[in-house]
């Protein structure tokens, strides 16, 4: 087990470095003097551009410039932004706080109503399994720029129950602010997982050891919790993880729609603005939150499944 | 069946819009902004009084572009990597899985925003950025398909025969795989769609005055504080229609040949 | 010796140890069964033969120029071992092509050829295999490895899968087409019933070595390791009753 | 006394037949070898059994277990049925345990969910662990399926089966998929067992020597039919139908080295392939015009019951 979680951890470790080293040389692929898209694409005095190649290390070799933007980050100093002139930490903690409420929200939405969901049409009757089909159809479908644009037409403004802008103050006021970006972030999720959850139930309702089970009497319940369900868990748990993980990119589309003032529209806003240095620090950070997410849901399918540990990481 | 014939229908539509678009979709009449729903104008107008329906024809064609491309280029990519990790296996299998680990731990959209953002807001660019994030969709997929297929006995009697890997592969490891492969690239096609109109929507894909269904929605979003909700809501249903379409087909596939939404 | 197996050893992931220093041959024409239970080390010693795995240490020598025109496989399920889109024709004929000279016609007259061979006849032809029975796919992998006219057939428990009364018509088919070709048999298997029908010859493997040697009906009648002995004697047969060692460690 | 008894069962799924008609009975501590190739719906018989069959089949007849008609059996009567009178073995032990939970939740399952105390029935396991001559019990119980080697675990399933003292155990092909000298030592611990506990058995098989060798009774199946039944000591003395005595000539080993092997045309039948009359009829050497269009009864010669027509009857059978 130990060894297990040594090897998923180093593994991550070391995609999260691989990551790091694309994301911070598709600076270099870019057309053009690194130090002038830096700027942001402004056109700036040669004093600025010296300041900003000497800031950047940008006459040292390549790997020399990855050290040093990598010390910055591992130490807490990712650097300046070249456009809102504010350092990349100030302006990733005043959002981070919204950001993980907005992805803590949704995935309790996505977990708790896709795998209900899921479970009720992989193991109830047709006619609940046909309607819930078509209900995940039409969610994975809509975007989740489309689910907003409903929402907020719906809500926000027919109905008036919940604000269409900002992020709120307190949290009760934030959790009223963030129900509409939340749900339109779950849709698409939530269908997937209950698409997956539907599926993994009817494997397993279809398995000889179920049919075993029920052959030696044990109640419908019991087979369904002990059998059915619990063998169910560990699929629709990593399916589950890698949606929550894909959350945090699908943060941008949501915060954006919404006025929401965090990492995604954050992201969004600075890309527009040519703004590398925080779209470098935002990307990383999301791929490594992504990355941390999964590792965790193997750890703990592991756990569930203890088969996983003698396998070969596929 | 339904389903196969809207997409039909969309691909027509969008192969044919310069010709039978009812208007010019792009010709501005403000005095007739925000129509209603008339004979000249089914679908009404927007703020700047262009025909929506015109603008919906002509949109299609770059918000099925996009996806195609995707697929085609992640498609092609994911079955070539996917094919040769199965088939050679040992170290290279382990580096290619390694490869789509990485890749995959990028999601589509932060790296078409963060491509947008290196390169400039654009259609290319997202659509390079997609293209790159859906390999490993369909690898994986593809290449457990793959893996699957070469250990059965079938492939081991042609490997016996003295036949080459790549008389096998190309004649029967791929025959066999096809049907796969086009469920994948069915469903990595809606997937593509919503990814691609995000983007546009976020303002980093297309820039006016083309136009796509994304850029249509966000475009429509200040009008619908004003109680005109068409634009975006139209455009909203024809990417919903497209993707559902799409997926349906994708999924009747799976159910004849199997994969699907997994 | 057609077939010459020297000191074959087998280790996967550098710790099992699947096969064990073993040796046998089998002589043109000639026909030996290699017998063992599941673990044996008998299909490792089939699929390193037939070039399908490398052996870590050992030679396998084998008569004449290319391997895959010499030795030729029969797999066990029949279900697996044709591809679900290649009609029975294509098969045949694809194979032909591969390591014959003939001409179209010729290809199509060697493959009616076969199908007579093993008990099929042109209806057969143009049919995929999921329209052919177990049966009928077994004898159309038969044909297509003896479209390479081999010298050796290697069959990896080719009757294992089949029906009792399907199982007899392949065996019977086994016989007959050694008669008609002259094709040697290495007949891997785990049923001892089986074995004095086809072969002359058999070695007994248990755990990765060769534990028994010699003619099916020495061995059979008078088998003098006594794992072999437990082996003959686990087959059920008539007056036969099952006993349990006494809480044996297993 | 009849502990199980088949009455004229058949059943279909979307309306093909796949069992056509089968009689049988199984006395109280008797053991009856079901035999018959892939097809003839011997697996569907054990089924029904327990209402297990699959979506969308229909079962007519009757199939009795002690007094009551298992078709007409309540929830909670068919559970009780299940957990406490009839017992399971599979064909393949690693599908039919949970993979993900012990050995030890396996075999305490059914007793908990009777209200067995948790440290009873942890010590019934263990003693029943014992009792199939599983060592290392305390550890086994802790280990999951993919820790023990197939034919262990199918000794633990046969302690599983065991556990509530059933009056019947349905075996479905217990040992075909395990090596034979596995199979001499799971089928002894079963033959043991169940004498121990005074089960009845039904004892699924292709094999009919292996049958013969565990049964009292064989009863031979083809195309969802029961073509012959007789004592299993009388097997290859009174075997009366060609099929049977088809299966018992094509097995190899019964002629000398080299001889051809006596074979029957074609292959098994499933009861919708099969023809009207006789369902042996497409197949066999001896088949006559009645054969094909009329079906005939199981009926009695020397130990045993035959359905054929070619046999010959003190009383001539009604056409």
């Amino acid at each position: 087990m130990i060894w297990f979680v040594a090897r998923k951890l180093g593994g991550m470790l070391a995609t999260v470095a691989v990551a790091s080293v694309v994301i911070f040389g598709a600076l270099y692929l870019a057309p053009g003097d690194p130090a002038s898209i830096l700027a942001g694409g402004h056109e700036v005095t040669p004093a600025t551009m010296a300041a900003i190649r000497a800031q950047y290390h940008l006459d040292d070799p390549f790997w020399v410039q990855y050290g040093h933007w990598l010390g910055g980050l591992l130490t807490g100093d990712p650097g300046t932004s070249m456009v809102l002139k504010e350092p990349v930490t100030t302006l990733i903690s005043s959002r981070i706080g919204t950001t993980a409420l907005l992805v803590a929200y949704a995935s309790v939405v996505i977990l708790v109503i896709g795998v209900v969901s899921g479970v009720l049409a992989g193991a109830a009757g047709k006619v609940v399994d046909g309607a819930l089909t078509v209900v995940t159809t039409i969610l994975m479908a809509a975007p989740a720029f489309v689910a907003a644009i409903l929402l907020i037409w719906i809500f926000a403004t027919k109905l008036s129950w919940f604000p269409v802008f900002g992020s709120g103050e307190g949290f009760g006021d934030r959790i009223h602010h963030l129900t509409l970006p939340a749900l339109a972030l779950s849709g698409g999720y939530l269908a997937y997982v209950s698409r997956i959850t539907r599926t993994e139930v009817r494997a397993e309702l279809a398995a000889d050891h179920v049919a075993a089970a029920r052959a030696r009497g044990l109640p419908r319940l019991a087979v369904l919790r002990r059998h059915v369900l619990r063998n169910a868990a560990p699929p629709i748990l990593a399916v589950s993880g890698v949606t929550v993980a894909g959350l945090f990119a699908g943060t941008a589309v949501a915060e954006q729609a919404f006025g929401v003032s965090g990492l995604g529209s954050l992201l969004v806003q600075s890309a527009a603005r040519q703004d590398l240095v925080v779209v470098q620090v935002l990307s990383l950070l999301l791929v490594a939150a992504f990355l941390v997410v999964n590792m965790l849901v193997d750890v703990l399918n592991a756990v569930l499944d203890p088969r996983l540990l003698t396998e070969r990481t596929a | 069946m339904a389903a196969a014939v809207v997409c039909v229908l969309v691909v027509l539509l969008a192969l044919l819009a310069p010709w039978i678009t009812p208007h010019d979709p792009t010709a501005v009449d403000p005095l007739n902004a925000y129509a209603p729903f008339t004979g000249d104008h089914p679908l009404g107008t927007d703020d700047l009084g262009r025909d929506l329906l015109s603008r919906l024809m002509a949109g299609a064609r770059t918000s099925l572009a996009g996806p195609l491309i995707v697929v085609l280029a992640a498609g092609t990519a994911g079955t070539a990597l996917a094919v040769t990790a199965a088939w050679f296996g040992g170290w290279f299998d382990a580096a290619v899985s390694r490869l789509l680990d990485i890749l995959f731990a990028f999601p589509g959209l932060v790296l078409a925003i963060t491509v947008a953002a290196i390169f400039g807001a654009g259609f290319t660019a997202p659509v390079v950025a997609l293209s790159l994030a859906f390999v490993p969709m369909i690898a994986r997929v593809m290449r457990a398909a793959a893996l699957r297929e070469r250990n059965l006995p079938y492939i081991e009697a042609l490997r016996v025969q003295g036949f080459s890997g790549w008389h096998i592969c190309l004649r029967h490891l791929l025959p066999n795989l096809a049907p796969l492969l086009v469920v994948q690239a069915a469903i990595g096609f809606g997937y593509a769609m919503i990814d691609l109109a995000s983007i546009s929507f976020l303002g980093l894909g297309l820039q006016p005055p083309a136009s796509d269904w994304g850029l249509m929605i966000a475009n429509g979003q200040p009008s619908i504080l004003a109680g005109f909700p068409q634009q975006s809501i139209e455009a909203a249903v024809a990417v919903v229609i497209t993707v559902v379409a799409f997926t349906v087909v994708a999924e009747r596939l799976a159910e004849r040949f199997g994969g699907g939404v997994r | 010796m057609l077939l010459e197996v020297r000191d074959l050893r087998k280790v996967f992931k550098g710790r099992f140890v699947a096969v064990d220093g073993v040796s046998f041959s089998v002589p043109t024409g000639g026909s030996l069964a290699v017998v063992g239970e599941s673990g044996s080390g008998k299909t490792t010693c089939a699929r390193i033969i037939t070039g399908l795995e490398k052996a870590t240490s050992g030679t396998v020598t084998i008569e004449g120029e290319r391997r895959a025109s010499t030795v030729q496989m029969v797999f066990q399920d029949p279900y697996q071992s044709l591809d679900r889109r290649q009609t029975v024709t294509s098969c045949l004929t694809e194979v032909l092509a591969h390591h014959t000279t003939l001409d179209r016609a010729g290809r199509a007259a060697r493959s009616a050829e076969l199908l007579n061979l093993v008990g099929l006849d042109e209806r057969h032809g143009p049919a995929l295999p999921r329209a052919l029975s177990g049966g009928q796919r077994q004898r159309v992998a038969i044909a297509r490895a003896l479209a390479a006219d081999p010298k050796l057939l290697v069959l990896d428990e080719a009757v294992a899968a089949l029906d009792v009364s399907i199982q007899a018509q392949i065996l019977n088919l086994l016989v007959d087409a050694r008669a008609a070709t002259g094709v040697a048999y290495l007949f891997i298997t785990h049923d001892l019933s089986v074995v004095q029908h086809v072969c002359e010859d058999v070695v007994v493997m248990h755990r990765g070595r060769v534990v028994e040697s010699g003619t099916v009906a020495e061995v059979l009648s008078a088998p003098s390791d006594p794992y072999t002995r437990k082996l003959i004697g686990s087959v059920p047969r008539p007056g036969w009753v099952p006993t349990r060692e006494v809480n044996r460690v297993c | 006394m009849t502990m199980l008894e088949f009455d004229h069962l058949r059943v279909e799924i979307n309306g093909r037949p796949i069992l056509r008609d089968v009689t049988l009975s199984v006395a109280a501590g008797e053991a009856v070898g079901l035999v018959g190739e892939s097809g003839s719906g011997k697996s569907m018989t054990v089924k029904s059994v327990l209402r297990l069959l699959p979506p969308g089949a229909r079962a007519t007849g009757t199939v009795r277990f002690g007094d009551t008609d298992v078709h007409t059996l309540d929830g909670a009567g068919l559970r009780r049925m299940r957990s406490q009178d009839v017992a399971m073995v599979f064909q393949d032990p690693r599908a039919t345990v949970n993979p993900v939970r012990t050995i030890g939740d396996f075999l305490t399952e059914v007793l908990r969910d009777q209200g067995v105390s948790r440290s009873d029935a942890r010590t019934r396991a263990a003693g029943l662990l014992a009792d199939v001559g599983v060592d290392h019990v305390a550890r086994r119980l802790r280990q999951r399926p993919h820790e023990l080697s197939g034919g262990l675990l199918q000794r633990v399933v046969i302690a599983a089966a065991l556990a509530t003292s059933p009056k019947l155990i349905l075996a479905d092909e217990p040992t075909t998929a395990l090596d034979v000298t596995t199979q001499e030592e799971v089928v002894a611990i079963l033959n043991e067992r169940r004498r121990e506990h005074g089960s009845a058995l039904l004892f699924i098989s292709h094999d009919l020597e292996l049958a013969a060798a565990v049964c009292d009774r064989i009863a031979v199946m083809y195309a969802g039919e029961i073509v012959e039944i007789l004592p299993a000591d009388r097997l290859h003395e009174d075997a009366r139908h060609p099929y049977t005595q088809a299966l018992l000539r094509s097995r190899p080993g019964t002629v000398a080295p080299g001889e051809r092997l006596a074979t029957v045309p074609g292959s098994p039948q499933s009861a919708f392939d099969a023809p009207a009359g006789c369902v042996f009829a497409d197949r066999c050497p001896q088949a006559a015009g009645l054969c094909r269009d009329v079906r005939p009864a199981l009926l009695p010669i020397d130990s045993g019951l035959a359905a054929c027509h070619l046999l010959p009857r003190e009383t001539p059978s009604v056409a």
